[in-house]
């Protein structure tokens, strides 16, 4: 079968620290995939990698059938991969729908001419968008939809990540990357995030997940697989229920050697 | 604003009366010669200011902006008129207003570096004198149309301005604002000993003449003797309505978000597709060239050029203007450089302590009024557009 | 090139430098608890040298007439007022602005050294004009060939390298200079390690300030002569030479402070062209350095965190 | 809030009310002159100086039974910078109420605002710049200089050099125009007098240390060296010298004519030559008066070393008026026809150019703490000698 993501020996290091080590990761079309471990095992820094924010000190990563190892961030984004942030990281002071737009960006005419001078196509263009961002975040938030105009600054935690997914969701990537998105939030606020999120998918059926989670509770429920890391290496891997009682996972959690 | 505020359209009124207020308030103290006049109107000014912002005025009026800038827009041209007009034979008030026009010109070029693309840029003067200079050398050795003259001038501030690209692309914060203030210092002293372009004792730069019609000579229009000042007040008056009108649609477009992006969080953006150095370099470049242009128009207007025209002090000046206005705000500019410009001039008579007041006031702005005049409302692309 | 007039050079970079990196260093400690640039400093060095004028002339007035102590008590009265006015200009300047954008900071400190100078310039006893400072140090010399080493400036010398080593035992070997480090690491932690916050601040700022006093007297010593605009241009270097060393970093603070003086001097003195482009050469350098190392020569503390 | 707003109004409404008064207060024979100089910034010293001295010479007038219009001094400040100084040139030339003006103590100010009294019609007398340009470049009858130029005091300069016996010669000058200037002229006139001149350098206005350019000099060893430039640097240069233990003539030009220059080096000053044009002040009968009145009049700031050529421009400017009535056209004529006129500052004779002809170039030599004439100092008697004076 072909994978849509697949990573081979990656590794990366900071300084003596091995943060990724020589780690294989592979996901197929249409899964989602939960990346758990305890704090510090790599999660988020092979998010980091495969975004191209930090490069690879070993290794490779394919994206579509295409070698995506050495891809500055935007052409990992122009390649069809979108994330969310551990630390929300929204433009606080833009509205709504500016945060929602700064995701679309391939799908926005970004020509000087078009821009300043062609201002009736412009508007076209920018109605066009102001519908789709609409629809798109009533799925979340119907009310938020009517405030599209005022800056994010002002919303409660719980929006906010409502914000980032639409804004990672806009632009209909094939692979979104989902950074602890309970992050902040209570059980009940995560759990109707999460159900956002299976609902646009169910949108857009040829969406693939892998989401970096500590609350286990969001993994059983929308993971059909997940791979367990420690210390930047693969320790477990299959269905929740199963590396759960994984003896080397629950060593990892608790810290025993 | 609550929603609701935002979906009824703001009323027009206000923003019309403040104008008018603002344009017979200006024309009174510009036309005050006697020093407890002046002062007397400054103070009236602050306690006006003070009680519309205590009574929610100061509101009405920015959202009146906001939403019909459209119209209140072609009103200020006009009001500009007026003024001109009123003052149509003080050669003074006129050089001082054009002043003002330019400058304005040149923080709106500022503005997109800094305001949106969070570019610092302290070499604002040294932008604004290489226009200047330009126009200098080719009004002085070249009959380049002098129309041609001020779109040179803006294109050598953007071309000299690229050999700075690489290490404002590469430095942050502090470190980016070494990079422009050494070269502000570097391009004083240089045009100080190098003799070429006049060395020390600057350059003369001839009047500009459009199709013979020369800007330098008085002109009537009836019986009535009309100052030759009024000539680039027409012609800085249409530059800077272009400018404005410029930067209001870039940043009411998709341009201006990328640049906000990238200002708020050069990561999340370039996770998003950005490419940071093209809008980085496109703010850049677009800023000085509307500086350069300024400096160009600006050289003519004073006849003059000489390198301690164009010193860090006088970037400073333009950065404290960019601050005092409101980052980002281009009706905040216009208003901060009115203020930066004219009130240090009619304090002549407080002679050597001008400096020390304009500093103090810049202080206390700061400290408290940190968001400027009139703070940068968030964007909204079309104001009176309805989904 | 004559050795004795090598040696000349040499000795005068060295005083250059000793003077741009104390400088330099109030940079950078300002930047490394507050991570922001406090532009005013060059005119608080100017403020703590004619403090220390005034402090002589009225001592002398008064018939105090031995060297070491009128030395003693400028060096008490100027350090103490500036460490003074550094704590002030922190508490009611600097720490309201955090809220702020970094670029208030800058313009409002810049602004505040204006305010300094011109209140030198207006009501010092014509502060217009240049000011004689007194020699208070002996000015025994030797003359090797080209090469005139007086005994003063090599007290200089050695005093402002003492002033840097006594800073680097009190940051590394003190209660106070780890604290002060743990507020340049990380606030948030440093606080959680109950570091006060405020206090740390207003004493790093005193401990600068004092330091530039220093460095104006030293000025002052060393030119025999003081005037209002002395500390803008010492402030701009020293801003260069902190960046360019790498802002946080007392080393970089002296490796910028000596460079940039070392670039002065081949500007002047190496250089085919004229001396007057020495300005224009040393900050072409900078730049070409600060495009070649982005944050200084002696990286930056840390990089941000995704 | 409504209080305060109120209190305001009322500050205001009687702000308008002193206005009034003083608007009412204008006699009808009230004349306006005025006076352009450097109040801020590095030079301010010298523009402070003018500025007292102009204004001595209106209140001395208007304390004279005799004058037949009353006048009122316009202060304006053109920072030393050319594109201030056109904005308040604008401003008072296009002031019809302002009938003539002693402006500018820098050359760069000067030599950017001719052209707009020129345009306006305005008289005005340059009291301080000494660029040759600001006279001779073009030829308008509005421009009038009551001092010399850097051409007529170099020539002083180089020829007294030479005829102390003094061959090498090492040039420093600041970058400004004044500066470079100073430098082109002296070098001309020593290099035609048989001198040498072993180096020359360039020093920005604001730098503070020279350590770098008197290491070379000292080692090209000259006998004097030449500085162009004004006070402040003067005076960092020459103790500087003594820094290096460089046993050279420290010859400077009118811009160290000031009490400062004395203030700032102390004993240092010592032995340290400088011209200036016109005659010298205390030696006329009227210099006299005016070094008293000053001294009445508790300024403070010293008059400088302009303070007397201010003086003798706005004296020259009030003469014309009270001949010829409040008239820029009248007031242009009349200056014209100066000749022989007597001043506090000399002789004065207006060429075709309104340029000062009677050069009487005044040399000095520091001597114990003040600047005397060269021929009744001691160094002349040969009682004293400069370091390497035969």
């Amino acid at each position: 079968m072909t994978y849509l993501l697949e990573a081979r020996g990656l590794t990366r290091k900071f300084g003596g620290v091995v943060a990724l080590d020589n780690l294989d990761l592979a996901v197929v079309p249409n899964e989602i995939i939960g990346l758990i471990g305890p704090n510090g095992s790599g999660k988020t820094t092979f998010f980091n990698v495969v975004t191209g924010i930090y490069g690879a000190h070993g290794g490779s990563i394919t994206f579509d059938g295409a070698d995506i190892t050495r891809a500055s961030s935007p052409a990992v984004y122009h390649a069809g991969i979108s994330r969310t942030f551990q630390r929300s990281r929204l433009s606080l002071p833009l509205s709504i729908f500016d945060n929602i737009m700064i995701g679309n960006h391939k799908r926005l005419n970004q020509g000087l001419w078009f821009n300043l001078i062609r201002r009736g196509e412009f508007k076209r263009e920018f109605e066009a968008n102001y519908g789709a961002a609409r629809t798109l975040v009533e799925v979340f938030e119907p009310q938020l939809a009517e405030r599209m105009f005022e800056p994010v600054g002002g919303l409660p935690m719980i929006d906010r990540r409502r914000i980032e997914i639409c804004r990672a969701l806009i632009n209909q990537p094939k692979l979104l990357l989902l950074d602890e998105p309970s992050a902040g939030m209570t059980h009940d606020e995560t759990k109707e995030l999460m159900d956002d999120i299976l609902q646009v998918r169910d949108l857009n059926r040829n969406l693939t997940i892998i989401v970096v989670e500590h609350e286990m509770g969001v993994i059983e429920r929308i993971t059909e697989r997940c791979v367990v890391l420690n210390f930047g290496r693969k320790i477990a891997e299959g269905p929740y229920r199963q590396v759960a009682v994984d003896r080397q996972v629950q060593e990892a959690y608790l810290g025993v050697e | 604003m609550s929603e609701v505020m935002q979906k009824l359209r703001a009323p027009l009124l206000p923003g019309v009366v403040a104008l008018a207020l603002s344009t017979a308030y200006l024309i009174a103290l510009l036309a005050a010669e006697k020093q407890p006049l002046i002062i007397g109107l400054l103070a009236f000014a602050v306690a006006a200011v003070l009680a519309a912002h205590y009574l929610g005025w100061l509101n009405l009026v920015s959202r009146s902006f906001a939403d019909r800038e459209d119209v209140l827009g072609v009103y200020a041209i006009l009001a500009a008129c007026v003024v001109a007009a009123f003052f149509h034979d003080n050669h003074f008030v006129l050089l001082l207003f054009v002043t003002v026009l330019l400058y304005t010109v040149a923080t709106l070029g500022l503005n997109i570096q800094f305001g949106y693309a969070g570019v610092l840029n302290f070499a604002g003067a040294s932008f604004f004198g290489i226009g200047a200079y330009t126009s200098a050398v080719l009004s002085t050795y070249t009959a380049v149309p002098h129309l041609l003259v001020l779109l040179i001038g803006g294109m050598l501030a953007a071309l000299i301005g690229s050999l700075l690209l690489l290490p404002v692309l590469r430095t942050r914060g502090h470190y980016a604002a070494l990079v422009t203030i050494a070269f502000a210092l570097l391009l004083k002293t240089f045009l100080e000993v190098n003799d070429v372009l006049g060395g020390p004792q600057g350059m003369q730069v001839k009047g500009m003449s459009i199709l013979g019609w020369s800007f330098n000579d008085n002109f009537e229009i009836g019986k009535i003797e009309m100052s030759f000042y009024l000539n680039y007040f027409v012609v800085s008056m249409l530059l800077l309505t272009g400018t404005f009108v410029l930067v209001r649609r870039l940043e009411r477009s998709w341009i201006g978000l990328n640049l906000d992006a990238l200002r708020l969080d050069e990561i999340a953006a370039s996770c998003f597709g950005l490419d940071i150095a093209r809008w980085k370099i496109t703010a850049f470049l677009l800023g000085n060239f509307l500086i350069g242009i300024a400096g160009a128009l600006f050289g003519m207007v004073g006849g003059f050029v000489a390198p301690n025209n164009y010193t860090f002090a006088d970037s400073l000046i333009m950065v404290s203007i960019l601050l005092l206005g409101g980052i980002g705000n281009p009706w905040g500019l216009v208003v901060a450089t009115f203020i930066v410009v004219v009130v240090p001039e009619k304090l002549q008579t407080i002679q050597e302590y001008r400096i020390l007041l304009y500093a103090l006031m810049v202080i206390m702005m700061l400290l408290f009024r940190p968001e400027g005049l009139l703070p940068r409302p968030v964007r909204r692309y079309y104001p009176r557009w309805q989904a | 090139m004559d050795v004795g007039l090598l040696a000349q050079y040499v000795m005068n970079g060295l005083m250059l430098g000793m003077m741009y990196t104390l400088v330099a260093i109030g940079f950078t400690l300002f930047f490394g608890v507050l991570d922001i640039i406090k532009f005013s400093h060059g005119d608080v060095l100017t403020v703590g040298a004619f403090t220390a004028l005034a402090t002589y002339i009225g001592l002398r007035s008064a018939g105090v007439g031995s060297t070491p102590l009128l030395l003693l008590a400028m060096l008490v009265v100027a350090i103490l007022a500036m460490a003074a006015l550094g704590m002030l200009i922190a508490r009611y300047l600097v720490m309201p602005m955090r809220s702020a954008p970094a670029l208030n900071t800058l313009l409002i400190t810049l602004m505040l050294g204006t305010v300094l100078r011109e209140l030198v310039r207006l009501f010092y006893p014509q502060g217009a004009n240049p000011k004689p400072f007194p020699a208070l140090l002996p000015t025994a010399s030797i003359n090797l060939g080209q090469f005139n080493l007086r005994l003063d400036n090599a007290l200089m010398l050695a005093a402002g390298g003492l002033a840097i080593v006594g800073l680097q035992l009190l940051l590394n070997r003190t209660k106070l200079g780890l604290a002060i480090r743990a507020v340049a690491q990380d606030e948030e932690t440093a606080r959680t390690m109950g570091v006060n916050f405020t206090a740390v601040v207003l004493i790093t700022f005193a401990i600068g300030s004092a330091l530039a006093a220093y460095a104006g007297i030293m000025n002052g010593l060393y030119y025999n002569e003081i005037n209002f605009g002395m500390g803008l241009y010492l402030g701009v270097i020293g801003f260069a030479a902190a960046i360019i060393g790498g802002l946080g970093s007392i080393y970089g603070a002296i490796l910028g402070g000596f460079l940039f003086a070392a670039l002065q001097t081949i500007g002047t003195v190496a250089l085919p062209f004229a001396s007057a482009y020495k300005d224009v050469f040393a900050f072409t350098v900078v730049i070409a350095l600060i495009a070649w190392r982005p944050t200084g020569l002696i990286q930056e503390k840390i990089s941000e965190r995704v | 809030m409504s209080r305060i707003a109120r209190q305001l109004s009322f500050i205001f409404a009687s702000a308008l009310f002193v206005g009034a008064l003083v608007a009412t207060a204008q006699a009808k024979d009230k004349v306006k002159v005025g006076f352009i100089g450097p109040l801020t910034g590095g030079v301010s010293a010298n523009g402070l100086g003018g500025r007292n001295s102009a204004d001595l010479a209106v209140k001395l007038r208007n304390a004279d039974a005799k004058a037949k219009y009353e006048y009122e001094l316009v202060v304006l400040d053109d920072e030393c910078k050319p594109n201030v100084a056109v904005q308040v040139a604008t401003k008072m030339a296009a002031d019809k109420e302002i009938v003539a003006a002693a402006t500018h103590y820098c050359s760069a100010t000067a030599i950017a605002t001719v052209d707009v009294y020129h345009k306006f019609g305005f008289p005005i007398i340059v009291w301080g710049a000494v660029l040759p340009d600001i006279t001779y470049r073009a030829k308008y009858a509005e421009v009038h200089r009551v001092n010399g130029t850097m051409i007529n005091q170099n020539d002083a300069n180089a020829e007294l050099i030479s005829k102390i016996g003094f061959k090498n010669v090492a040039v420093i000058h600041d970058t400004t125009d004044y500066g470079k200037g100073h430098n082109e002229y002296f070098s001309k006139a020593f290099a035609k007098l048989g001198g040498k001149i072993v180096g020359t350098f360039g020093v920005t206005a604001d730098q503070q240390d020279f350590t770098a350019e008197l290491t070379q000099i000292k080692a090209l060893n000259p006998e004097v060296i030449y500085f162009g430039g004004l006070t402040p640097i003067g005076v960092r240069i020459r103790s500087q010298m003594d820094k290096l233990g460089i046993k050279a003539v420290f010859d400077g030009t009118s811009g160290i004519v000031s009490d400062a220059f004395i203030q700032g080096l102390g004993p240092l000053a010592e032995g340290s030559l400088a011209f200036r044009e016109g005659a010298p002040t205390e030696k006329l009968p009227r210099g006299k008066f005016f070094m008293e009145n000053y001294a009445a009049q508790k300024y403070d700031n010293p008059p400088e070393a302009y303070g007397a050529f201010s003086f003798a421009a706005m004296d020259l400017i009030l003469d014309s008026i009270e001949k010829v009535g409040p008239d820029r056209k009248k007031v242009i004529e009349e200056l014209a026809n100066v000749k022989e006129r007597d001043s506090i500052v000399g002789k004065v004779t207006f060429d075709d150019h309104g340029q000062n002809t009677v050069a009487a170039i005044t040399k000095y030599v520091v001597q114990d703490g003040k600047f005397v004439e060269w021929d009744d100092s001691e160094y002349a008697t040969g009682k004293r000698k400069l370091p390497g004076q035969r």
